[in-house]
């Protein structure tokens, strides 16, 4: 019969659904992948970090407040202290104008 | 700590449900000033029309309760890693007196919620909605809760230091703390397991009894409501209990961990969603007795009633039946296999 | 008697300054099969008359008892519920909806019901040959002629077996090769034993054989029948 | 007709095929609100899951951060801290040992980068550096015996340096006078996230190079076996050495937590106006019935359709759209996570820096950062479309009469 052969909207949006889903799982997959690169130094690091005694990780080297939390100032005109937030929109967004000498 | 993510989410939860209950409270106002269901006008075919909203706005405030409370156990589980001494949700939660205050608002709402859908069933199977006042002032009796939720958290949320030093699930529980701060304090195992088992088996017991009842044609009378309404919350407070010290250590396979909220984390093989679904069922499905009972005696409205008593007697006992199952099998398994500790 | 309506009032507005007294007093009895006819002028309550026995309003007083259902004070939701169990209703500009196939269209009453979809189409295929535009069905609604629209409502008014037929002015846009055609495809209705009541002030109508009974109404009331 | 839970199921289907095909018909405008709704909750998941890979990334990293750290604040500044202090605070019972280290900045000004330098008491001997394969300095690089001290760098320094083949390098001391390094290891490249910025040298050449009295160090750090006596050894060792700040594993992993947090917290708000500004949209679209839409609903009512059935086709079309824009909006921010380490919003949590690691943000997924995506997004939608649906679907049968 030619009309059961057209399969109902409601199949289609499984289908669709069932397709955006399973992309999402290869993403995923993609991103475990990723996730165990990253994690393969992990042991080393935590090792570094004993041995050198780091207190951050260096993803923001010239905020000092993040990499070492241990040379804040607690008087100071912006606010560093250790347990206080970076001043947030300002400090991030706004690099030095470094020129090439 | 309201700037947090998890934060944001719940306050979001919190405000949208709010949202829905007031619609619903302008709309209960409404029905409880001028429902007339003799009246032919305008306004009476608006009311009418009104009960699908209010209907459709406290089930979507009980999925919403249902989300946040998931989001309130993964909030704690979270702050459990920003407060000092904190180690599981258990710490997080008692970090200052509104969390547990308002876990607790919270499961109360929810509860209620699934006793006005009971009562909405019942009574839009009717002509005569004979239940209509009733339910639209149980809405207003939601407004409230779902206020002293919101408020809770956000005093929970708003009160939170990430520094202040708290103490974690294993001070609170252990049996004998050196700061003598205790949640559920020394509870004697064995009493406390007897205590259960006789709970359980009056239950069983009553469902039986009913079913028996209800075969010969007879109905649910006010003295097994009176047991059903006092046993099963009850019996939640207990499972609860028995679940935190006698259940947690043995998923958890140490002694000194008694905490009911890890039971929900991946690393325990989520057992606790399972675990705490088939309770929140049974304890639902169970205080349906009562409330059935009480909605008979409306005109008209004892064949839903008891069309809805004869299917929540024995799914409350399945439910209750999978309920001790899954909570059973750790520590079963532990003293088969492995001995005592 | 499938339907019973006792000193039916309606009013609308009721005790406003705009009310209307649409019905005053009408007592009417149909027997089941029987086909009926209530013609008046425009404005003469024809129209609610015919609503009230379909369950869209509920009389202001008086007793309205169709199929042993009680109309009166019967809430909205359980007039839906009677209205899907008892009446196959055919309005005045047979709205569709255009950008649906006529399958679709004649199947919509079913969906709610939570019939299968096969099941709901074969039904729906049938009444289409019943009513010869099976070659039809897949076409958009908003594409058909007048007279296919036509034999659409019907269909789709009878996919629910209903016992009562319920058709208001269902001639007032059409031709009169159409209208017979009407005429007899509810002629076939009844003589399946179903019960026609027609609102209808045209002559072709009322004054054909398949009409049993011609109530008259005027400003509401009863003048003949 | 079959059991009430399969009429039930049949006609939900039967529902939302209506639906669908309403969506259908208006396709355009429902694209549009799809691709939107998609790029705000790409927008909102991106950000959460970007901040959770961070927290987590540094949280796994820096589990092993010195249980203690003491320094030592004159006016409110930090200043050395007097090596006495290292004997004082051994009477401490409970420590297990105590490490004396200098370290500051070095600013770099060809790069415009600020390295990270630390001097540590046991180097190059004593315990080994993880992640370093430590080289003998060849003899014809060696210019000239003990003159050039050893270092060991991270992947980046080395890169700025543009040192290539050559292990020689030379640093200022605050007076501009020279002081040569060779190079003997460089840190393993995929520990670049703790020591990309790091030149490691021992503690007497660091005193060195930032012209430091001796008998100073820049701060103590103190291992203690059992974490639970952390707290109390931290009072003892604040009472016991005037001017100190005692500083704690536990306050540091928090402080970070927290900094993450605000971060994702604050970017959030700023995403609240969108997610509002949509939710106006949501209800628009849901409560300005067209009169064919009116027409519509007027006819289904009296085709024996009950209010709540409209309102749960328009309750499914909004799911429909959720759902969609949920799952592409989610796919959309895994994808930019996964393939472009999040290019968008990196500045936004990580700052600026001259100098960085790779770093991928990728997270472990977990359910609550989901949940927490869904309820800052289709929850709104949803709850806003309950009123309109409802308004839509009030419409009445007698309309068409």
């Amino acid at each position: 019969m030619k009309w059961m052969s057209k399969p109902r909207p409601s199949t289609w949006l499984g289908i669709i659904g069932g397709g955006l889903m399973f992309c999402q799982l290869i993403l995923i997959g993609l991103a475990h992948v990723q996730l165990a690169a990253r994690t393969s130094g992990q042991e080393l690091m935590r090792a570094q970090v004993q041995r050198l005694g780091l207190s951050d990780i260096c993803i923001a080297t010239e905020a000092r407040y993040i990499r070492h939390l241990a040379v804040t100032d607690q008087v100071a005109p912006f606010m560093d202290h250790p347990l206080a937030l970076e001043y947030f929109p300002s400090g991030s967004l706004w690099a030095p104008v470094i020129s090439s000498r | 700590m309201l700037f947090e993510p998890f934060s944001l989410a719940l306050l979001g939860a919190g405000l949208i449900s709010l949202y829905l209950v007031l619609v619903a409270s302008f709309t209960a106002v409404q029905v409880i000033r001028y429902w007339d269901l003799e009246a032919d006008d305008n306004r009476q075919i608006e009311l009418e029309q009104r009960t699908w909203l209010s209907s459709a706005l406290v089930q979507g405030a009980l999925v919403l309760q249902m989300v946040s409370l998931v989001i309130m156990i993964g909030a704690a589980d979270h702050f459990a890693d920003l407060l000092s001494g904190a180690m599981c949700a258990t710490g997080a939660l008692t970090a200052n007196s509104f969390g547990v205050p308002a876990l607790m608002v919270k499961i109360v709402t929810l509860f209620c919620a699934a006793i006005w859908l009971t009562i909405n069933r019942i009574d839009l199977s009717v002509p005569t909605y004979p239940l209509t006042t009733a339910k639209h002032w149980l809405i207003l009796t939601l407004l409230p809760l779902i206020c002293l939720d919101l408020g809770l958290v956000t005093a929970y949320l708003a009160l939170l230091r990430p520094d202040i030093v708290v103490s974690c699930c294993g001070v609170i529980f252990a049996e004998s703390t050196p700061n003598g701060f205790s949640l559920i304090g020394l509870l004697p195992t064995l009493p406390l397991l007897g205590c259960y088992g006789a709970l359980v088996g009056v239950l069983i017991w009553l469902a039986i009894f009913m079913r028996l009842k209800m075969a010969n044609g007879k109905t649910i009378g006010g003295a097994e409501a009176f047991v059903a309404g006092l046993g099963w919350p009850l019996f939640y407070l207990l499972s609860v209990v028995v679940i935190t010290v006698i259940v947690s250590p043995y998923v958890y396979a140490m002694p000194h961990h008694r905490c009911p909220f890890d039971l929900l984390r991946g690393s325990y093989g989520w057992i606790g969603y399972p675990l705490y679904l088939s309770l929140h069922g049974a304890v639902i499905a169970g205080i349906t007795i009562p409330v059935t009972w009480w909605s008979a005696r409306y005109p008209g409205a004892a064949d839903t009633a008891q069309r809805i008593q004869r299917r929540a007697v024995p799914g409350a006992m399945a439910l209750l039946l999978v309920f001790l199952t899954i909570a059973a099998f750790k520590p079963l398994m532990y003293n088969i296999l492995g001995g005592q500790w | 008697m499938i339907i019973r309506l006792h000193e039916v009032h309606k009013f609308y507005n009721r005790d406003t300054p705009r009310q209307v007294h649409a019905v005053r007093g009408v007592s009417l009895a149909v027997q089941e099969g029987e086909a009926v006819c209530i013609s008046g002028p425009s404005g003469s309550g024809k129209s609610t008359l015919l609503g009230i026995i379909g369950g869209f309003f509920v009389p202001t007083s008086g007793l309205a008892e169709v199929a042993g259902v009680k109309l009166a004070r019967l809430p909205d939701r359980f007039l839906t519920s009677y209205r899907r169990d008892y009446i196959g209703f055919i309005p005045q500009r047979f709205p569709v909806i255009g950008a649906m196939s006529v399958l679709a269209n004649v199947i919509l009453p079913l969906l709610p019901l939570g019939v299968e979809q096969r099941e709901s189409e074969e039904r729906g295929r049938q009444l289409l040959t019943r009513l010869n535009i099976t070659h039809k069905q897949n076409m958009p609604a908003a594409e058909l002629s007048g007279g296919e629209l036509q034999r659409l409502v019907i269909a789709r008014a009878l996919i629910n077996d209903p016992p009562i037929i319920l058709a208001d002015e269902p001639t007032a846009h059409l031709d009169s090769a159409l209208s017979t055609q009407f005429i007899s495809i509810m002629s076939e209705c009844r003589a399946e034993g179903k019960t026609v009541v027609i609102a209808s002030h045209d002559p072709l109508v009322f004054q054909s054989s398949l009409i049993d009974r011609h109530l008259i109404l005027e400003d509401g009331a009863m003048v003949a029948g | 007709m079959g059991p009430g839970y399969l009429i039930s199921l049949r006609r939900q289907r039967n529902l939302l095929d209506f639906a669908l095909g309403s969506l259908w018909r208006a396709r355009w405008k429902n694209g549009g609100i799809v691709v939107v709704f998609s790029l705000v909750i790409f927008i909102i998941a991106s950000f959460r899951l970007m901040v959770a890979g961070l927290e987590q990334a540094s949280t796994a990293v820096l589990a092993t951060v010195p249980d203690i750290t003491v320094q030592r604040l004159v006016a409110g500044r930090q200043m050395p801290v007097p090596l006495w202090w290292v004997e004082e605070s051994g009477a401490v019972f409970g420590i297990r040992s105590i490490k004396p280290r200098v370290w500051g900045y070095y600013f770099h000004e060809t790069s415009g980068a600020n390295f990270t330098i630390i001097g540590v008491e046991d180097f190059p001997g004593g315990e080994p550096l993880p992640g370093v394969a430590m080289q003998a300095v060849s003899a014809d690089e060696q210019v000239e015996e003990n003159q050039f001290s050893p270092v060991v760098l991270g992947q980046a320094v080395h890169q700025m340096l543009a040192l290539g083949d050559r292990v020689n390098v030379s640093l200022f001391r605050p007076d501009l006078t020279l002081k040569g390094f060779s190079v003997v290891g460089l840190f393993a490249p995929q520990t670049g996230l703790v020591t990309d910025d790091l030149m490691v040298m021992a503690i007497d050449d660091a005193r060195d190079l930032f012209a430091l009295a001796p008998h100073n160090a820049t701060d103590l750090l103190i291992s203690v076996p059992n974490p639970l006596e952390v707290d109390t050894i931290a009072q003892k060792l604040m009472a016991k050495l005037p001017g100190s700040r005692v500083i704690t594993k536990a306050q540091i992993g928090k402080t970070y937590n927290a900094a993450f947090g605000w971060r994702s917290g604050f970017g959030m708000i700023c995403l609240i106006g969108t997610v509002a500004a949509f939710v106006i949209l949501a209800w628009d679209k849901a409560a300005g019935l067209s009169p064919e839409q009116r027409r519509e609903v007027a006819l289904l009512k009296t085709l024996g359709w009950q209010t709540g059935d409209v309102m749960a086709i328009r309750f499914m079309e909004s799911l429909v759209v959720c759902v969609v824009a949920f799952l592409v909006g989610t796919g959309l921010a895994w994808a930019h996570i996964v393939f472009t380490d999040g290019f968008l919003f990196k500045p936004l949590l990580l700052g600026w820096s001259v100098l960085r690691p790779s770093l991928s943000p990728v997270p472990v997924i977990r359910f609550d950062d989901v949940l927490i995506i869904f309820v800052m997004s289709v929850v709104p939608y949803l709850a806003a479309t309950i009123v309109p649906a409802w308004r839509g679907a009030m419409i009445r049968a007698d309309a068409t009469l």
